[in-house]
């Protein structure tokens, strides 16, 4: 499957873009993507237990499902305010 | 600001006026100051849709738990000079002890949840702000949220 | 209320600007209802030179309590439609919680010590409103104010 | 001595008079004001428990001392906000 990743404050930094697609093999989680990204910019992987994460613009878990087309967002600690 | 007052204290058409008595507002604006640094400006970037949703979220939280009050709130993003406004939160309620609450409970959970992040350009660099883990179903931080706006 | 903010959010001439993050304001307005009364109007009576006094007497206070809180408010007098605003509180400091809690000490006290009478004109005749006995050296009520203000 | 007494709320409602001018004889304290008065206007006596006072323009208690020429003012529980 294909999704969009988009990166946020700090991860976007750390990883050179704030959008990339990426094809995704077999039954793919949020979690998955995040690995592939990982791996790809291991600059981002400290933020493994600090990242979360919106699937199509709505809050998501790691463990959430991903389909084709799927916008898959990564957020740092936010700092609003 | 008076949009956002006009917006909670104003009564439904044919309703008698003024049930809303208090009305508490919360401004947010940019420090000169921060942990030591000289901060020249803040840089706000936020993932909109997410944080509509986000602030969806907040608004259903504070009609659970405060019925009698009304919240409207705003975050601006971009570039913002030393004393700009970055967030405003207004709450009305026919009592000030719900308007307080409230007021304090959405800039709480605003900084918990709401996809915005600041970068902080100081003399001498910059730095992106990292503050909470933003989880809007961990029910441990709206507690948090809950406990701060003392209701 | 534009006023109060300046007041306080306002920095010394020299100083670099926007010390003071975070702004909270209160606003008191007429209701149209009161304990099951439809309210027509509001009249204010002050003893002026007293509450001038008084007011000096919470912004000490709120200076001892919070020494990085600015706070400024006005209590208007006379008669006063529904939905209008009686008492405005502005208070400003670098971090919220001190901010929240000013203000909402500032309107406890202007509410226990403020030599200041409501007579409720509503459908149906008028009532003097009486509040708190005012003793501005009451430790106790100045406590309650406190613990209201959750700081 | 002669005092000045000022009357708030309903306290004035009550007595039919926001200042009056008295005499009070010897040692006058802000309570033997108040006893004068309350004796004038029984209306008013129910306060006692509940009122409080100034003297010129500043807090008092009833053990205040009084001077001649003093303006004493007679507060009934407040309610502004």
């Amino acid at each position: 499957m294909r999704i969009t990743i988009r990166l946020f404050g700090r991860l976007h930094d750390l990883a050179g873009a704030t959008e990339l697609v990426r094809e995704l093999a077999g039954a793919a989680t949020v979690a998955t993507a995040w690995t592939v990204l990982a791996e790809e910019f291991p600059a981002i992987a400290p933020y493994a237990r600090s990242v979360s994460a919106a699937v199509n613009a709505d809050f998501a878990k790691m463990t959430t499902p991903l389909a084709d087309g799927d916008e898959v967002a990564f957020l740092p600690p936010v700092s609003g305010g | 600001m008076a949009e956002l007052i006009r917006l909670v204290s104003g009564d439904e058409p044919g309703e008698p006026p003024a049930g809303h008595g208090a009305i508490v507002t919360f401004i947010g604006t940019v420090r000169g100051e921060n942990q030591g640094r000289k901060v020249v400006r803040l840089e706000y970037e936020a993932y909109e849709p997410l944080a509509l949703r986000a602030f969806g979220v907040i608004a259903d939280e504070v009609r659970n738990r405060w019925p009698s009050a009304r919240v409207a709130f705003h975050h601006r993003t971009g570039s913002l000079a030393l004393g700009e406004a970055s967030v405003m939160v207004v709450a009305a309620s026919p009592h000030r002890a719900e308007a307080f609450s409230a007021c304090r409970y959405v800039i709480e959970r605003v900084k918990q949840i709401a996809p915005v992040w600041k970068r902080e350009f100081f003399e001498g660099g910059d730095v992106w702000i990292e503050g909470a883990a933003a989880d809007a179903s961990d029910e441990a931080s709206s507690e948090e949220a809950y406990r701060r706006a003392c209701e």
